[in-house]
């Protein structure tokens, strides 16, 4: 039995779970939608559920450095979703569509 | 002894290096063009000169072999593992200098001349410096970095010249051919390289040589294998079965560079790596065999294709590659001696007959089908003798340089076959003089179409090759005039070959005992394996004589016959063609070629294997060419399976990276679980 | 003194950089024309102190002996240096980037016509500054001791090059490869952070020297590494391989590269991947506290990653009429070659007396960090040479027909693409042949020889399509539908680097030895000093020819 | 355990494929159903096994069930809604229900800074730019939201993003006992080695001194034991992480110079401005 300090591992795989399903979920979002704007929305999403299981083992283990990663991880979120809506508005201006398929002259 | 010559010899491959460096100035304005051509010669006679002054330092006192490391820079030094631009000299190492540099010498020379007025003048001539500094690298490399370093140098010269006239597909065609085949032994010679390293800990000859010496003679399985991967590599560069398909497509280069890397110089780098590293090819007591019958077989291959075809130039490539063979089969035999000594000769007569063919094309506008020709001898008497002379050696007829060199790997063979009652030495030292047969009818079939009978002719389609690599209409200050009337070459360009033709005619007679004490006072001595011809006694006799003796009548007899049968054929028997070819008028409508009627007279006796050859010919083209290039042709395939994951869609390279993600994590859990 | 501080003193160069790019900014707004065109040399000035910093920075010792593959700080200084010596280069070829937007020629237009100046047409000042900020970004990479630090650096990476590729170019291709960049590196962001996530979850901890102790007092008590930490560390090493274009993380490259100017691509195929192999090896120094056996899922990831990485950049490239593509593929296929360093240092690291190879040429790190500069060379070299021709459709050139005959047109630029080329396939006496071979050697010495005959197998693949592109300088009838037009500053950098990579594959030793520094194990510090023995090298050592032969 | 998890993945794969939205007729229902009978059989699977002590309060975990189903439906519905505008707000209701989750665990600094900064401010940027975008397109073309509702193979993807769940799960379900040796320092310990001047505090008050001994301290933190959450991320943040707070300043910057950028590129009228960008740059140039 392992020794438990702050949350017991069973409970922390419950939130784990959580933090899995909803990183999942977002992945799936991600790859299926193709509203560029629900795109990234989704990579938020991922990054929620990293940020669940962060806090989950920041109280396992009884110290605070997964929750200050939370929110590094936050300003990341920030800082990307600013870039990333600008960069879809002006996508957006050149072909008058959010369509993620409207891209794809490059390939081969 | 004063080592200041030695030193000097550090120069060597500089020398060319920096005349390239000149020569590629010269390309960017067209007023220096017409210096490139001096300065390759000066600084590639300068080598030649710098190696005959380090030629006495190589042996002792007493005239034996030595060797000095000279060391000139630090190029890799990681941790242990050293690979310094030092070279190695020992008497290997300066026959073989002799030969690149005094061929290369006076290749240049007929080429200044030959070249003159070819808007790529100095690029030529920057190209060829460059190829002298890579293969002058190659034969003093100390160690197998550094010659692989002059390894890959003179492929990537040679990929430069084959693609010397950009603007015939078929040239691109041939050098990117060439440079791929010889991709694939160079990767043998790589893994080798690698392989060496990882066993023995150095890449350094001086070292690797002394811990070969100590060596037990039963070597574990991974060093075994390290032959064979060179072999692999030696194979490519020196066009043997089944990597020899790019070597007859490299004649679409300039005539003079056929003669130098393609006849003389590079392609005969396999055999001289193959000796260079004779200990390490020991180890194994399958490789030696294998090369030789590599060689044998590649010799006879060759020979056989050689009677069926009629651009001169291919004639003597495939001659070439079955030369090669013959190298290839004295190294397999434990004959060095024998195989540097073909190589040396070959060097002088192979280079002689290029660039006498050279001489014929460029008479002709570029004509080089041995059915558009006859009779040349009273337009260009000169280029006819001369030719006449490297026909004769590489047809082994007595006392000329080729009878020599090829008797010494027949005899050694054949001691090899009757010594140790193996039949498989007998049956190649056999074939080897059926070889030799083959080599001097079809050497002669060229030479007796060309020169003799009635004189006609007709010209080529290229005006010269000046005028005809000016598609912009550009013309250079250096301009030829061309006749439109065979005429013979000047004596810029004759002068170069009447040294060749001295060297095809007596350097046999004079060099076969300089030559064994050459190669025995080097690393290239057979260490191991029962030495050949020199220096132990002669166990075996052949009609009570002693085999070279023997040796020397049988294939002098069959030299000769050869030629006869060649002479008989398509010399003093031609008009029977002509015959034929009105008697069969009909038929010759419908063949629509009257050529092809020429040779209906062969008779039973040639043209079965005349036939041979073309079936050789066409199995050469289809399967093993096919073969080759089906190498490149897997990843392609495997390129397209792959192509369709880059569709584009930004979700679909998502899915694909997920995918891969998933992918790997299961199989990490799975190692646990 | 708190040592967060203490390690604030070691990021003079970081600080730099960032000053040069908040000036340049502000500089590039300015109403005056002369100092609206000076954020390339506010830039290249800002590198060239940070290049200052760095050389006469004293090495700091590693907070943790014993922690990492390699001392955290010799890799810092060689991976600083690296990126200022080679930034510099891509700078000057990347100085006409932003003048080339119809945007800024209007706007300057607009002026020179008597009007006023418009701030928001230009975008100079902020390129330079996302320039900056992107190789201050791979810097930091290089000095991480912290995941979260590491996060943040690898996002300071990424996030301007995103910008940098989207504003590159007029065409709708650069913004299309923007949008794909951008997004599946957020993707991938989200992936190698779940990993680093799990790493900290599995062993409580950020700090690399904590979580070295954690796996060392796991292997010495002879307990399996926890599963939560080897899924988080195969995320963590997936994720972060998309900077550096490996598989499975390959499939935007051919697509951005093709999309965006030439010099910011050179760009890409340089800073991102070093900032990416510099993670790894941090995230990997750790985690070789344990054993081999331990370690043993995460060495077939990394086998895998470089098989599949090098075959699937040299088949895909086969098949391409797109230089730029084929140059994207070729970088997919050496990241491939580069893994190889990778997992022989991991072995290295791994395998109890195997240390001591570093002294040889068992030490990947090393080979790693020299290839790196070798391969940022070479490239930077090819794809200078691409944006100096431009179609008749104003494009950059593309295909092997645009390029046809630049030996001819403009033979210093064909010069420079033929060493480049060349130097790619590895052929002596060039830098990549010399890298390959300290790359391969070292696997070689850890017994990896089937990884080495593929890896040359499939460098004898590529130099079929290197090949073409040679074949296309010079055996091709020069095209007259593309110009070639050479900035001297493009000419200078591109030279330079074809340059390097002869004069580099030639006499490479100091940076050998650098690299070698570099990649010295912290423990092995003291021993590394000494001079090497000069001249004898070491004789034949029987245990290396008992070196088990493995994948 | 593991075999459940894998079958809970593979069902739960089924059950989203059945919400996603398809031309035809979608089955959301059933799928919604099937996905919650899945997540509860296996929460009811995993209760079996549930400890004594977990570390929380024991009648607080049933909390757990509730935002963690609320985040996972949300979720769902985060990717399964065709209307970007919802999709956004169910995102709203992922991160308040994680919100919720920070609670439970004690974390109630992030709890409060999720649901400003996330709920809050990021995602009014996005509802900003997807009605900009939105209202827009609508105009523009007629056939607008065929994008939207058709997913790009969401077979694949969603067969993708379970099996990497699953893998997540299986690792989730067997993590390593906590390392003893991370454990943060204990409150009292950093009130007698880092904040110095809030024992003197507590004497002070002890022997009846006035409450002024630590100027700019607020009474109701000085006068603790123990801190509060928001202290220690403070501490933390401060003291362990002071160069990523410096860096995470930059990162911000660069994101906002580099919007304003991207936003003020300029974009050329046609509505495909692919190639024919050469066109009208040559017909530019030569005016």
């Amino acid at each position: 039995m392992p020794e438990t300090i702050g949350l017991h591992s069973f409970i922390l795989s419950h939130f784990l779970l959580t933090g899995a399903v909803v990183f999942a979920l977002g992945l799936v979002g991600f790859l299926s939608r193709r509203n560029l704007i629900v795109m990234f929305l989704c990579t938020e999403m991922m990054f929620q559920g990293v940020a669940i299981s962060l806090v989950a083992f920041s109280r396992y283990h009884a110290n605070d450095t997964g929750q200050t990663f939370v929110i590094f991880v936050l300003t990341i979120a920030a800082a990307e979703a600013a870039l990333a809506l600008g960069l879809v508005v002006l996508l957006f201006r050149r072909k008058r569509t959010l369509d993620a398929l409207a891209w794809s002259q490059l390939h081969g | 002894m004063d080592d200041r010559a030695i030193d000097i010899a550090r120069l060597i491959p500089w020398l060319p290096a920096l005349s390239a460096v000149v020569c590629g100035v010269c390309c960017t304005s067209r007023k220096l063009r017409v210096l490139a051509a001096p300065v390759c010669i000066a600084a590639i006679a300068a080598a030649f000169v710098l190696t005959l002054k380090a030629y006495p330092h190589v042996f002792d006192d007493h005239g034996h072999g030595v060797f000095h490391v000279s060391w000139l820079f630090t190029w890799i030094r990681v941790g242990g593992f050293t690979a310094d631009m030092s070279y190695y000299l020992d008497p290997l190492t300066m026959v073989m200098l002799i030969v690149v540099t005094g061929v290369g010498t006076l290749v240049a020379i007929y080429a200044a001349g030959y070249m003159a007025g070819d808007r790529g003048y100095a690029r030529f001539f920057a190209a060829v410096s460059l190829f002298i500094f890579a293969m002058t690298t190659l034969v003093m490399a100390d160690n197998l970095v550094l010659l692989y370093l002059g390894w890959e140098g003179v492929g990537l010269c040679s990929y430069l010249l084959i693609g010397f006239y950009y603007d015939k597909p078929s040239a691109v065609a041939a050098a990117k051919k060439a440079f791929i085949v010889n991709r694939i032994g160079d990767l043998g010679f790589a893994l080798g390289i690698f392989l060496t390293y990882h066993q023995f800990a150095t890449v350094q000859f001086s070292e690797l040589f002394q811990i070969l010496a100590t060596q037990p003679s039963e070597a574990s399985t991974p060093v075994q294998i390290i032959p064979f991967l060179l072999m692999l590599g030696a194979f490519g560069k020196s066009a043997q079965l089944p990597l020899y398909v790019w070597l007859p497509d490299a004649m679409e280069g300039p005539t003079p560079v056929s003669a130098l890397i393609h006849a003389a110089t590079m392609v005969t780098a396999g055999v001289y790596m193959i000796a260079r590293l004779f200990p390490l090819f020991e180890l194994s007591p399958y490789a030696l065999p294998t090369v030789a019958i590599v060689g044998t077989a590649t010799a006879l291959f060759a020979a056989t294709i050689a009677m069926c075809q009629y651009d001169i130039k291919r004639i003597y490539a495939y001659s070439t590659i079955s030369q090669l063979g013959y190298m290839f089969l004295g190294l397999g035999v434990a004959s060095t001696t024998a195989a540097v000594f073909h190589l040396l000769t070959h060097a002088f007569f192979k280079a002689l007959l290029f660039l006498t063919a050279g001489s014929v094309m460029h008479s002709l506008a570029g004509q080089l089908d041995l059915r558009h020709m006859s009779g040349m001898r009273r337009k260009m008497p000169v280029t006819c003798w001369l030719m006449f002379f490297g026909c004769l050696a590489l047809a082994g007829f007595p006392f000329t340089a080729g009878f020599y060199s090829k008797d010494m790997i027949l005899a050694d063979t054949l001691q090899k076959g009757l010594t140790g009652h193996s039949t498989l030495y007998t049956v190649l030292a056999v074939a080897g003089l059926f070889v030799a047969f083959l080599t001097a009818f079809y050497t002669f079939r060229l030479w007796f179409r060309v020169f003799m009978g009635p004189t006609k002719y007709e010209m080529g389609q290229e005006h010269g090759h000046g005028a005809d690599h000016h598609p912009d209409g550009v013309s250079s200050d250096i301009k030829v005039e061309h006749h439109h009337e065979p005429h013979e070459v000047n004596w810029l360009m004759n002068a170069p070959l009447l040294v060749l033709a001295a060297g095809a005619l007596l350097a046999g007679y004079l060099a076969h005992h300089w030559i064994g004490d050459m190669i025995q006072g080097s690393s290239a001595r057979p260490l191991r394996q029962a030495i050949g011809a020199h220096g132990a006694a002669h166990h075996a006799t052949l009609f009570g004589m002693d085999l070279h003796l023997a040796m020397m009548y049988i294939s002098s007899v069959i030299a000769v016959v050869g030629i006869a049968t060649a002479a008989y054929f398509h010399w003093l028997n031609r008009g029977a063609a002509d015959r034929v070819a009105a008697k069969w008028a009909g038929l010759v409508r419908v063949l629509a070629n009257k050529y092809y009627v020429d040779e209906l007279n062969d008779s039973v006796i040639v043209r079965p294997l005349r036939f041979i050859g073309y079936l050789c010919f066409v199995f050469d083209r289809l399967i093993i060419d096919g073969l080759v290039m089906t190498v490149g042709f897997v990843p392609r395939m495997f390129g397209l399976a792959l192509r369709p994951a880059q569709r584009g869609a930004l979700q679909g390279y998502g899915i694909g990276m997920a995918t891969g993600t998933a992918v790997v994590v299961l199989l990490v859990l799975m190692v646990y679980f | 003194m708190n040592p967060m501080l203490d390690k604030l003193s070691t990021l003079w160069p970081e600080m730099t950089l960032l000053a040069g790019a908040c000036v340049c900014m502000l500089a590039g707004l300015s109403g005056s024309a002369v100092v609206r065109r000076s954020p390339r040399w506010i830039a290249a000035v800002s590198l060239l102190l940070a290049g200052l910093c760095v050389a006469t920075s004293s090495v700091a010792e590693p907070r943790h002996t014993g922690a990492a593959l390699v001392g955290v700080a010799g890799l810092a200084v060689y991976v600083k240096m690296a990126i200022v010596a080679v930034g510099l280069l891509l700078l000057l070829i990347a100085s006409q980037v932003p003048d080339r937007l119809r945007q800024t020629q209007d706007a300057e237009a607009a002026t020179g016509r008597g009007g006023v100046f418009d701030p928001a047409g230009v975008m100079r000042g902020e390129f330079f500054a996302f320039f900056l900020l992107s190789l201050c970004g791979a810097m930091l990479c290089a000095g991480a001791e912290d995941l979260v630090w590491l996060f943040l650096a690898l996002e300071l990476t990424s996030l301007p090059t995103y910008v940098m590729v989207a504003t590159s170019r007029d065409r709708a291709g650069a913004q299309e490869s923007a949008v794909k960049y951008f997004f599946l590196g957020a993707m991938a962001a989200a992936v190698f952070l779940y990993g680093f996530a799990l790493i900290y979850g599995a062993t409580g901890s950020t700090q690399y020297d904590q979580i070295a102790a954690f796996v060392h007092a796991q292997s010495a008590s002879g307990q399996a590494l926890p599963p939560l930490f080897i899924v988080g560390l195969v995320l963590a090493v997936v994720g972060v391989s998309f900077k550096i274009a490996a598989v499975p993380m390959h499939f935007y490259a051919a697509d951005v590269y093709q999309g965006a100017a030439g010099p910011v691509t050179a760009f890409l195929a340089f800073v991102p991947k070093t900032a990416g192999f510099v993670s790894l090896i941090g995230l990997l120094g750790p985690a070789c506290q344990a054993n081999a056996e331990q370690l043993q899922p995460v060495i077939w990831l990394l086998w895998i990653m470089a098989v599949l990485s090098m075959t699937v950049g040299n088949t895909l490239g086969l098949l391409q009429h797109n230089v730029k593509r084929v140059l994207a593929y070729s970088s997919i296929a050496h990241s491939g070659y580069m893994l190889v360093g990778l997992i022989a240092a991991v072995a290295a690291a791994t395998t109890p007396g195997a240390v001591t190879a570093g002294e040889h040429l068992g030490n990947g790190v090393a080979a790693l960090l020299f290839y790196l500069v070798a391969y940022g060379l070479a490239t930077l070299g090819a794809f200078a040479v691409l944006g100096c021709v431009t179609t008749d459709q104003g494009d950059e050139a593309q295909t092997y027909d645009d390029i046809a005959g630049l030996g001819q047109r403009h033979p210093l630029l064909g010069v420079i693409m033929l060493i480049s080329v060349l130097s790619l396939v590895g052929l002596p006496p060039m830098v990549g042949f010399l890298g390959k071979i300290y790359l391969f050697g070292s696997a070689i010495q850890h017994g990896y020889i089937w990884l080495v005959i593929i890896a040359v197998l499939n460098s004898a693949i590529s130099a079929v399509y290197y090949l073409r592109i040679i074949g296309a300088c010079y055996f091709a009838k020069p095209n007259d539908q593309t110009q070639v037009a050479v900035s001297p500053a493009v000419q200078l950098g591109a030279l330079v680097a074809a340059v390097g990579a002869v004069m580099l594959g030639v006499a490479g030793g100091r940076l050998v030895d650098a690299a070698r520094d570099a990649a010295a194990p912290p423990d092995a510090a003291v021993v590394e000093t000494a001079p090497l023995p000069d001249g004898d090298a070491e004789s034949w050592s029987p245990q290396w020819a008992d070196t088990s032969v493995k994948w | 355990m593991h075999y459940a998890l894998y079958m809970a993945s593979a069902i739960g794969a089924v059950a989203v494929y059945m919400m996603m939205p398809r031309r035809g007729y979608t089955p959301s229902r059933i799928g919604g159903l099937l996905g919650a009978m899945t997540l509860g059989g296996l929460w009811l699977y995993l209760a079996k096994a549930l400890p004594a002590t977990l570390g929380i309060a024991d009648e607080a975990f049933v909390y757990y069930y509730i935002f963690s189903g609320i985040a996972i439906a949300s979720s769902v519905r985060v990717i399964t809604h065709t209307k970007p505008v919802y999709a956004a707000l169910w995102f709203v209701m992922v991160v308040l229900a994680s919100a919720g989750m920070f609670l439970l665990l004690g974390a109630e600094f992030m709890a409060m800074a999720m649901v400003i900064i996330y709920g809050g401010a990021i995602l009014v940027t996005y509802l900003f730019v997807i009605m900009l975008a939105s209202q827009d397109a609508g105009e523009a073309s007629g056939e607008k939201g065929d994008y939207e509702r058709l997913p790009y193979e969401p077979v694949a993807a969603v067969a993708v993003g379970f099996l990497l769940l699953a893998t997540l799960l299986v690792a989730s379900f067997n993590p390593a006992p906590a390392n003893p040796a991370a454990r943060g320092e204990s409150d009292e310990r950093i009130i007698a080695t880092v904040l110095t001047d809030r024992p003197a505090k507590r004497l002070a008050e002890h022997t009846g001194a006035g409450v002024e001994g630590a100027p700019g301290l607020p009474t109701a933190l000085a006068d603790r034991a123990s801190l509060y959450n928001t202290e220690r991320i403070g501490l933390d943040l401060f003291r362990g992480h002071p160069l990523g707070l410096e860096l995470a300043g930059v990162i911000l910057l660069v994101s906002l110079a580099g919007a304003v950028v991207i936003a003020r590129l300029r974009v050329d009228p046609q509505p495909d401005g692919g190639d024919g960008d050469a066109a009208g740059r040559l017909a530019a140039d030569a005016v």
